[in-house]
């Protein structure tokens, strides 16, 4: 259970822009906002009464605002992909949206300062935003590198650039920044601020990618994966990934409960999408395939 | 008010709303939203006498008003259940049905002697049907004589303060067989219905959409075949209880179980779509009761097989009335 | 642009699209909204000796992402089918899969000769699995000797240049089991599926919804359970081709059956939706076939069941490697 | 098959208007508007994209104006019923509806004078109006009898007025006109112009006992009726009605293409939602129930 727990509510969208690619939705969700930290996400539910969609959509929280005078707000950004987000695109302002949140464990911030790099795939850069922000707050320093296939699939770069000076971009087709991914930047900047750790989101080849490089430095790294879920709350088990305990012995751990954040080295990454032999249980399935 | 209260055999619950086996895990998620206490009983995942990896991922693909998993039976072991859920359970004073799973009739037996006296089982309910094991032939709810050995060697290890329900696959020729080799083996009710096998095939990746191929289907989609096989096991079996499960989004949708034979119902599906599915049914459905004139859930059990006279008999007489015109 | 015919065991359709039995009657109405000919072919209400009343109204229910319907086979009897409907079809040269129906062996045989010869039948199928039928104990396709029965003896009596396929009931414990003892039987193919057995209580009325109480739920909600059975019987049969449908509503959908290992597919209840889905079914399938860099709708058959290697020898290059990565 | 084939558009929604309990559409649809005649009806999908309602909903047709300048158009009325109407009534201006019509047989229209009561029960005044109009047209005297539970379900009063001069109105709580049900102020309708021929539409019991009335004076009565329709093309036999055919044998018809308008004389009211014994082919149905 993370300490604040979530709860269901509607929440009146306040505006709709599309950045890029994206929409990025404001939805009035005051109980939500305040239990909010860098890494939470949000279960919405898509297409209305009478869908045949019966499952909620996730979607990670780029931002959170609490105020005294106005009811507290969430922001989180939606990629068209299939029938659900298209749904969600389509709403407008003044709708309401049934969302339950806050979910999962939020990246873990350390209580001193220490240099940090954030790497965004693509939407993935959503929730680095309030990340660096508290990470500024308590005196790290903070270093994005930002990528995606192309332009218009980059988000944050503006938001990141106000926050910390600079960013390093990447782009799969040179559209923008440096052509290639963002692990071929990430070396690099992990020197130039001598990092402790790095924070990343995005495609999950991407962040197998971000551990290797972290481990080979000695250094942690903290990501935040995305596996397909139907409850979101922890009680269906659709999400789990092969990761390894503190006891050494791997399980298939809830990414929606247990994660999405998990630290790079634990996460079994060969093996997702597989049945390891020596997984806590495994035994027990008669062989499996 | 409709007297909300129900029996499942010996055992009455205050009222006949619980949770679904393998959709509320152990009842502590859904206890953020809501006093799980407060339901007619919280169903567990099925639980198996050693820890379970479960299917490799995926283990879950969206279908029209449903949904196909292949979750394979992943848990604790039953010793790690006992410990921890079952105790916390005991804690909240929740009515806990225990659902049980094996891939042997021994596995069950050991299950059941190990949830024996436990103050916080309510009853059990033996999972013979669930069609994510690995191979179909180990689905004992497909085979009369594989299922009456179970359920036989269960009923006679269990507690007999606990009643043992069968929870039958749809996916069978003649569920009413099927649940005759249950009765003849001494069962004290039935669970129904576990999900329909499945199959998606992922049009981008050319492949099965889950990582176990196959996988079992439930949501909406399924209620009509969910009711059915309330409806035809209540008129073999007036005499035995059913727990209906399939599809159960609104209180309206559970009444349809209740009228077809259903003593009690179960929210699966509905959960991970909303939390609170489970209590907002109980409300509906004891709205639903009301206003339809039944004084209490048993008076609506199996009503929609009596005939007009059998109806005007359970029904006051203003609903009666409208119910006839 | 891929090459869309197929093959229906001797028969060669001109494209992988057709009606579903029961969901276009003959033709004739959806004519008012496309030209029947432009299918791969019409598949005819299941057709019987006499003429038929079919069951009592109500005869159907809206369900979730799907629909009940009891409507009892009724119809005009062959004599008057094959006098005006067959008639009507041959002079539009619409390609004609004739589904026939009965209530005991001989009749199946009856049907069978009197449509051998008929220019306008490109092919039987054998409804061996309307759930609609009276009594459960009637539906041959839930029992592996009744079947073998049927298929055996309308294989002998039919033209031999017409393949008779088995449309088989997805209500069975294995159907494998029952495709088997129709392949001994000497079927040329199987129909898969037919409606599943549901029932809907009606919430005011407290009863059935329907006139004959139960009735066969089709449409996207069963899509699942379809799919899974053409996987089945292809990955048993892989020699033997398949007729799929359940719930087919986009080309998309028609592309989880082909690649299942059906070799055509029928569109049935999504045109009471859309009269024209059949013929945007069939737009939207060849190109999807095409984006996936299918050369032929036979290169796509039973796709699924293919390891890598076999999938990059089935795949343009280009269309390979993004399946792989 | 109607003469004329109906069509599958996506028609604008021009006006939405409130009229007592229901609501009524202006529909753009200039193919269906060309081929109406009174009696036709549409079927109209409902839910939108990924919709659990796979079945079109039917409406009867109560105008449709064909112009040289503008798109012609189609109204009908919507009262709420279920999930479906639901969202219909929900809809706006300017959004636009998936329509297949002109669907079913109209009423037969004389092709010279005769004096006709038209009996609306509720929304089934809705396809009388046109029919008033066609009827007036060949120079038909007209009389008008309303009737609905209470006043706000009364629909098409003041149209009918309009047209006509008096309308006769009933309602069972007495809310509006006089208390009690249309059949007891039709017999005096009757007599009034000595009418040769009732068109009635309504709830069936309505129906039926109209044409008991039209029986016992040996008048026609051609009504309307309102089964569950599946497909409303005449494909799915889900629809049917035990009608006496002019051979003296009755058969389950279709009301969607054979219907919904029948000759009250020929429908066999007291079998609706049974299976008589003499009906043609029963015979097969072993027993049947
Ligand atoms: C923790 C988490 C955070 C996420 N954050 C974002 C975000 O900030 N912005 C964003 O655009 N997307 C995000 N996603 C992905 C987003 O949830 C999916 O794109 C979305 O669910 C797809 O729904 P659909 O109906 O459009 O697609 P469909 O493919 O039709 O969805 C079908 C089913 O599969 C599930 N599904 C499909 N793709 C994914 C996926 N990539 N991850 C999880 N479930 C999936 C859906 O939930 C649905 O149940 C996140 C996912 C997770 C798990
Ligand atoms: C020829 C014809 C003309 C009609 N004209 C009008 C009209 O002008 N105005 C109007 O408000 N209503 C009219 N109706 C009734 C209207 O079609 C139903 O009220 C509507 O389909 C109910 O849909 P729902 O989703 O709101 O209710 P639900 O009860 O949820 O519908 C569930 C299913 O049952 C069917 N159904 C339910 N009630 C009826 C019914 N009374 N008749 C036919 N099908 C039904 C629906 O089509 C749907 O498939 C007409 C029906 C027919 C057959
Ligand atoms: C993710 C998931 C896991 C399930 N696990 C179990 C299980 O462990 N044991 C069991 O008996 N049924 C299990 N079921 C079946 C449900 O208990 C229920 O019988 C079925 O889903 C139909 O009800 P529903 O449509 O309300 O979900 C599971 C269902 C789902 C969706
Ligand atoms: C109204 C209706 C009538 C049907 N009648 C028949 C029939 O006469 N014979 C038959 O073999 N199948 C019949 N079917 C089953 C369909 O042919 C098809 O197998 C099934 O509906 C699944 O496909 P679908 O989901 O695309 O409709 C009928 C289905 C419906 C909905
Ligand atoms: S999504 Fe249900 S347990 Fe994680
Ligand atoms: S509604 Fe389908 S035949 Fe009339």
């Amino acid at each position: 259970m993370s300490e604040t727990p979530p709860v269901q509510l509607s929440g009146e969208i306040l505006s709709v822009q599309r950045i890029g690619v994206y929409t990025q939705f404001t939805v009035v969700a005051p109980d939500i906002a305040t239990g909010f930290r860098p890494g939470h996400f949000v279960a919405v539910a898509v297409g209305g009464e009478n869908t045949s969609m019966i499952l909620r959509r996730a979607f990670a929280v780029c931002g959170a605002t609490v105020s005294e005078r106005f009811a507290g707000t969430i922001q989180f950004v939606v990629a068209a992909h299939g029938p659900g987000t298209q749904w969600l695109i389509e709403r407008r302002a003044g709708e309401a949206l049934d969302i339950v949140g806050p979910l999962g464990n939020p990246f873990p911030v350390p209580s001193g300062p220490s240099p940090a790099v954030l790497v965004g795939g693509g939407y993935g850069s959503a929730p680095l935003l309030p990340l660096a922000q508290a990470l500024l707050a308590n005196g790290s320093p903070v270093e994005f590198v930002l990528g995606a296939a192309t332009a218009g699939r980059l988000y944050g770069e503006l938001a990141a650039k106000r926050m910390v000076g600079r960013v390093v971009v990447t782009t799969d087709d040179g559209s923008a920044g440096e052509r290639g991914l963002v692990t071929d930047a990430l070396p690099a900047a992990i020197e130039r601020i001598g990092a402790e750790i790095v924070y990343a989101c995005g495609p999950m080849p991407m962040l197998r990618a971000v551990g290797e490089i972290a481990r080979e430095r000695a250094i942690r790294a903290q990501v935040a994966v995305e596996e397909s879920m139907a409850c979101g709350i922890g009680v269906c088990m659709t999400c789990v990934l092969p990761v390894r305990g503190d006891d050494g012995k791997s399980r298939f751990v809830r990414s929606c409960v247990d994660g999405p954040v998990f630290d790079a080295l634990n996460v079994r990454w060969a093996d997702i999408g597989r049945l390891p032999g020596d997984l806590v249980g495994a035994d027990a399935m008669g062989g499996g395939h | 008010m409709t007297d909300m209260k129900t029996r499942l055999a010996t055992v009455t619950l205050p009222n006949p709303v619980l949770t679904a086996s393998g959709c509320a895990a152990a009842g502590r998620e859904l206890h953020q939203f809501f006093d799980v206490a407060q339901l007619g009983a919280v169903v567990t995942k099925s639980i198996m006498t050693a820890p379970r990896s479960g299917r490799p991922t995926p283990r879950m693909a969206e279908t029209p008003s449903g949904m196909l998993n292949s979750i394979g039976l992943q848990g604790p072991g039953i010793d790690a259940f006992i410990a921890n859920d079952l105790a916390w359970l005991a804690e909240r004073g929740a009515r806990t049905v225990v659902s049980i799973a094996g891939t042997h009739t021994d596995e069950y037996v050991t299950l059941a002697r190990k949830l024996a006296g436990h103050p916080a089982v309510a009853m059990l309910e033996v999972n013979i049907s669930c069609p994510n094991v690995e191979s179909r032939g180990q689905v004992f709810a497909c085979d009369a004589i594989a299922s009456s050995r179970v359920i036989g060697a269960v009923r006679r290890a269990a507690d007999p303060a606990q009643p043992v329900f069968a929870k039958l696959s749809p996916d069978v020729t003649d569920i009413v067989h099927i649940a005759r080799a249950c009765a003849d083996a001494g069962v004290d009710g039935f669970s129904l219905v576990n999900t329909l096998l499945g199959l998606v095939i992922d049009t981008d990746t050319l492949a099965p959409a889950l990582g176990g191929i196959t996988g079992g289907l439930s949501g909406p989609a399924i209620r009509p075949v969910a009711v059915r096989c309330v409806w035809q096991v209540r008129q073999a079996f007036p005499h035995l209880p059913i727990l209906g499960m399939g599809g159960i989004r609104t209180g309206l949708d559970a009444l349809q179980f209740i009228l077809a034979g259903a003593a009690a119902v179960s929210v699966g599906t509905a959960v991970f779509g909303d939390p609170t599915a489970p209590l907002r049914v109980l409300s509906e459905l004891e709205t639903a009761l009301d206003e339809r004139g039944f004084a209490s859930v048993a008076d609506a059990v199996g009503f929609a097989h009596l005939d007009s006279f059998g109806r005007a008999a359970r029904l006051t007489p203003a609903a009666a009335e409208s119910a006839a015109s």
